[in-house]
């Protein structure tokens, strides 16, 4: 299991691993935002906790096509499901080499761009805070959907379209507190909720991931 | 006698390894200078007081971005056009460096914008050009570590070098347009006033100016140096490979 | 030594810090890499000489 | 312990391509798969490593003792040879991957990025896969695809040493690999089309 | 050249084909934004315009990774090659069966999602008109992005990253003349830049494209 | 007019692989290539094909006149076989798909997805796309793999039937395929480690 993490973290830093790309991504579409809703401090500091979460989602489910559909094509799925190593134990760990490459980048680059959505200074802890809650359940729902499209060619745009709907609630709840934050309110409802979605999406969805894996395959 | 025999690398590692020394000390002692200088030889702004120090840092840094990528833009027509390898790499070499002096223009701008204007950032057509440019240069580097070949990796960069200029170009043009649009002209008066510099400001500057300037040329012919000596590497091991 | 900063103290040695902190960064990974190239060459240069 | 198939039917896209088979391999023993193209070989040796269900029938002593290399060969092409044979080293709980090595002659070839490898050096790498899993039960679909004869030699090899370790081996084939074993060809097994029982259209008909 | 096109408008409508998904990743992108930055209809009304273009711009933009990458891993790019067919051609053809699968079907739809983003109602035609100048330049660059990226594995971030940053005038032009519709103001400057672009890609950028295809292949 | 390769050197990866090659390949006549996996086989038919540039060397009579079949067949999964063969009918400006589909049996599969085939009918499927381009230089890179004895027959013949009509073939293979041809083995010709000339790593030596 360790082999595995080891793998996917190492060949996500080797060329075309795609390491930082969901970075890069969440920077360039945070600065479109002004491109096309123009450039007023005060209209983006109002929508900016929003743009950043909507941004880090869409980040965070770019990347998820890399997830299983670059070890289906090759083969290794076939040979991992052979293995004698609990296919849900692989989905997880496979869904933690994801937020680690991709989730976390992001928690950590948040703040910079809140900057640059002139986000109001009580909003960037909440932001931060709410990302780190949030993000996790973005990769194992995200590798739920990946399981999903596993059999299909370049189904990148019907895994985000899948993918979409499951990650409102995360997005509602996350979106809440740190527009919360930023406005100055108490914002330990959305967080508490944020925080039983994570747990509760860890717990249970690397089963359904496996099983839906299970079926793609065959 | 061309200076296109120094497209060899091996003869442009024996050039560059002669001047590199006397280039790396004369660029240390005029950043250093000129740093030394504007922080503690000039008086403060009468407007801007102490924070009038940060153009040292900003200005070179901004000027050394815009080249750099000059720079790599004539590296690539010379690869397209005449296929030396020393210029695709050195534009590859040139890339992080003017990544950095980006960022590095991008806060100390930011930091200077939070005392004069009261904000980090604003979406200024200056700013937001610089912005831009950084994208460009992220791209333009994950490119180039995305292509294996080496030498698929310098056509395809180049044109993305190409490309990406007029594209840069354009971006530039419309970005101007797009923050007229709404407000009539902003708020926010980037580096008027200080066009014409005192000379207490200027000298220095002009030091950290040259300075930065030879310590980019310093830095792209070493990291040059260190991409010919991997490619050199890559190739015996290739021979050696082959000969096994 | 150092100069009155005035109100802008904090702005002024932010800035500074952080360029320096970035040029540094980028001088040292330059060098590293430059170190690991040249060893690496050196090797590979010594083991071509043994083989012939 | 044998492998053992009584009585399988299977189907692929809903149709029944094979039913009614049964065979036993034994430990030591290589079987060799036969059928012209379509016959249902992929789909029976995906049926037996467990990547799809049976229609009917039993499959005894196929749990986690299956090696199964198919047409993709699980190999990262940003990984090189070295790193690509440890992971599945340590994914089957094992650490050597010498004597695979030297089975494939693969030691020239250890840094290459596998992307880089030709079409044979990299089927090559695929098989020497085999050896670091440390299963018994070997289940190989077209093995020797674009391998020279040089490189057959060393995969027959290798059948060999491992049925002498008291392995085996099912492998389906179009091409002689120059291994002593069993032949079953399956063509007399294809099943009725209009026999339709178990497929997943049945209900339909 | 007529069978390519024809082909390639038969492919997307199969299944798999990923016709619709760009349109509905659209849809659904415009839905999550009320959800992230708060359901107010003033604001909301304040940046639809941007928010459309710019949600029509990152349809476009997922959907490119199938536009070359599938012809690459099958061979076909390669069979082509060695055709009796100007790879210029191609390549454009290709754009334009992308813009006509997905350009066209978002143009067409934006109006309706200009009601669920309470649009103002003087804003429709100009968001229409702007779409429908834009996004014909938004797949010929996109072709050259994909052709930039074919070699690569799922180098679908990676294009996205390379292609935002030359989206950036289209956007601003685009979204500046509906946003200026919206608002009643006269729109006639950015849309004649808009064209302007759009002419110009369409002329040139199929060379650009073909020329990497040829390095990228090789 | 026939194909003729004067002193090519070719190079894959940044390594010449093949030096001093010459050959020449009449109207009507077959030659096979033969050589140890990683011998550059690929690599030369690539180059020949237009694929790759050579280092150095002459290719004449190969503009537009090649069809080319790598290890990818260009066949689209979510296409009919009939429906494949006809567009690539029409790229290549004929329309005629009776004989490629009679050729290689393919009429039972017909309106089959040729997702849906075996690994062996996918292949037949390549193969009978090189009879609907109509080109005469026919350059294939180990065209039976996959395929059943019944299937190299078909090959054979719609070989033979292509160089009575006046075509030629070129055609890289590790097993024997029963076509009476010229064989050239590329071996002697493997380049030289210490010569590169020509090579784009040439500069860094
Ligand atoms: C994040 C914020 C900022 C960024 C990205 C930025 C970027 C730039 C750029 C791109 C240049 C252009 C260099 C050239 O054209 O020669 C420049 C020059 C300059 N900037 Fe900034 N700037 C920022 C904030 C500021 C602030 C807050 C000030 C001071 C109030 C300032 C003062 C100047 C000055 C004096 C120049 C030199 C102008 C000249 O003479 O060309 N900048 N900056
Ligand atoms: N998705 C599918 N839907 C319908 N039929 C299918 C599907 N996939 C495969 N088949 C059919 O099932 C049969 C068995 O295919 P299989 O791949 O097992 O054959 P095979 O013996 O491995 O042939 P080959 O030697 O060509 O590899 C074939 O006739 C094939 O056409
Ligand atoms: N990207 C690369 N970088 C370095 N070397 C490479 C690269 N790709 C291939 N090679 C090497 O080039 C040589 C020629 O490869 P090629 O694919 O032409 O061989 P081949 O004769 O077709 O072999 P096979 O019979 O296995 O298909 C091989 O030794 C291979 O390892
Ligand atoms: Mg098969
Ligand atoms: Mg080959």
């Amino acid at each position: 299991m360790i082999a595995l993490l080891r793998r996917d973290l190492q060949l996500s830093f080797r060329a075309g691993g795609g390491f930082g790309l969901g970075l890069a991504f969440f920077l360039i579409v945070t600065t479109l935002v002004p491109f096309s809703v123009g450039p007023e401090a005060a209209l983006l500091g109002v929508i900016a906790p929003g743009v950043l979460w909507l941004g880090a989602l869409l980040a965070c489910l770019l990347s998820l096509d890399r997830l299983l559909a670059l070890d289906y094509e090759d083969g290794t799925l076939d040979l991992l499901l052979t293995a004698p190593l609990p296919l849900e134990a692989a989905v997880s760990i496979k869904a933690l080499a994801h937020w680690l490459t991709t989730g976390l980048p992001l928690v950590l680059a948040a703040p910079v761009l809140g900057v640059l959505m002139s986000l109001p200074p009580t909003g960037y802890l909440w932001l931060v805070i709410s990302l780190a809650l949030g993000t996790p359940a973005l990769s194992v729902i995200g590798t739920f959907g990946a399981a999903l499209t596993v059999g299909i060619k370049r189904g990148g745009l019907l895994l985000s379209l899948l993918v979409l709907p499951l990650y409102v609630p995360t997005l509602i709840f996350g979106a809440e507190a740190a527009r919360r934050g930023a406005a100055g309110l108490d914002t330990s409802t959305p967080l508490l909720m944020l925080a039983g979605i994570t747990l509760g999406t860890i717990a249970l969805m690397p089963f359904a991931s496996a099983a839906v894996l299970r079926m793609g395959l065959r | 006698m061309s200076i296109w025999q120094y497209a060899n690398p091996v003869k442009f590692l024996t050039l560059s390894e002669k001047v590199q020394p006397i280039l790396w000390v004369v660029a240390t002692v005029c950043v250093v200078t000129g740093l030394l200088w504007g922080f503690f030889g000039t008086p403060d702004d009468f407007r801007q007081g102490s924070t009038v120090k940060i153009i040292y840092l900003h200005v070179p840094t901004a000027l050394m971005a815009i080249n750099a990528w000059f720079m790599m833009l004539v590296a690539s027509l010379i690869w397209l056009i005449r296929r030396h390898h020393v210029s695709a790499l050195a534009a590859k070499a040139a890339a992080p460096v003017g990544l950095v002096m980006t960022l590095i223009a991008l806060v100390t701008g930011a930091i200077w914008g939070q005392p004069m204007w009261g904000t980090w950032w604003a979406w200024d057509p200056r700013l937001t050009s610089f912005l831009i440019l950084f994208i460009f240069y992220l791209g333009y580097i994950a490119l180039w570590e995305a292509v294996e070949d080496p030498d698929t990796a310098a056509d395809l960069t180049s044109v993305l070098c190409l490309v990406g200029s007029v594209f840069a170009v354009l971006s530039r043009y419309a970005v101007q347009f797009w923050n007229q649009g709404l407000h009539q002209g902003t708020s926010i008066p980037v580096a008027t006033g200080e066009r014409t510099v005192s000379d207490v400001f200027w000298y220095p500057l002009l030091t950290s100016m040259i300075g930065f300037g030879l310590l980019f040329l310093a830095l792209v012919l070493y990291r040059t140096g260190t991409e010919i000596r991997l490619r050199r590497a890559q190739a015996l091991r290739n021979r050696m490979e082959r000969r096994l | 030594m150092i100069p009155d900063l005035g109100k802008y103290a904090v702005e002024v040695l932010s800035a500074y810090a952080a360029s320096l902190a970035l040029l540094g960064g980028l001088i040292y990974l330059t060098l590293r890499r430059g170190r690991a190239a040249r060893a690496e060459l050196r090797d590979i240069e010594k083991e071509v000489g043994k083989n012939g | 312990m044998s492998l053992t198939v009584r009585d399988l039917t299977i189907a692929r896209g809903g149709v029944p391509v094979v039913a009614g088979l049964s065979f036993m391999l034994e430990e030591g023993q290589a079987l060799i798969l036969r059928g012209p193209n379509g016959s249902g070989k992929t789909t029976l040796l995906r049926t037996i490593a467990g990547l799809q269900p049976a229609l009917s029938g039993q499959i005894a002593g196929a749990d986690d003792r299956i090696a199964y290399a198919g047409h993709a060969d699980g190999i990262k092409a940003m990984l090189s040879v070295r790193e690509n044979l440890q992971f599945w080293a340590r994914i089957f709980g094992g650490t050597q991957i010498d004597a695979a090595l030297d089975a494939y002659a693969l030691h020239p070839l250890i840094d290459r990025l596998a992307g880089t490898l030709s079409a044979g050096q990299q089927r090559r790498l695929g098989l020497a896969r085999l050896l670091v899993t440390a299963c018994p039960v070997w289940v190989l679909d077209e093995p020797t695809v674009s391998l020279d004869t040089q490189a057959v030699t060393m995969f027959a090899d290798a059948v060999r040493v491992h049925l002498a370790n008291g392995g085996s081996a099912l492998i389906a084939t179009h091409i002689d690999l120059g291994i002593e074993a069993e032949v079953l060809v399956i063509t007399p097994f294809r099943a009725d089309p209009t026999d339709r029982a178990g497929a997943s259209d049945e209900a339909f008909l």
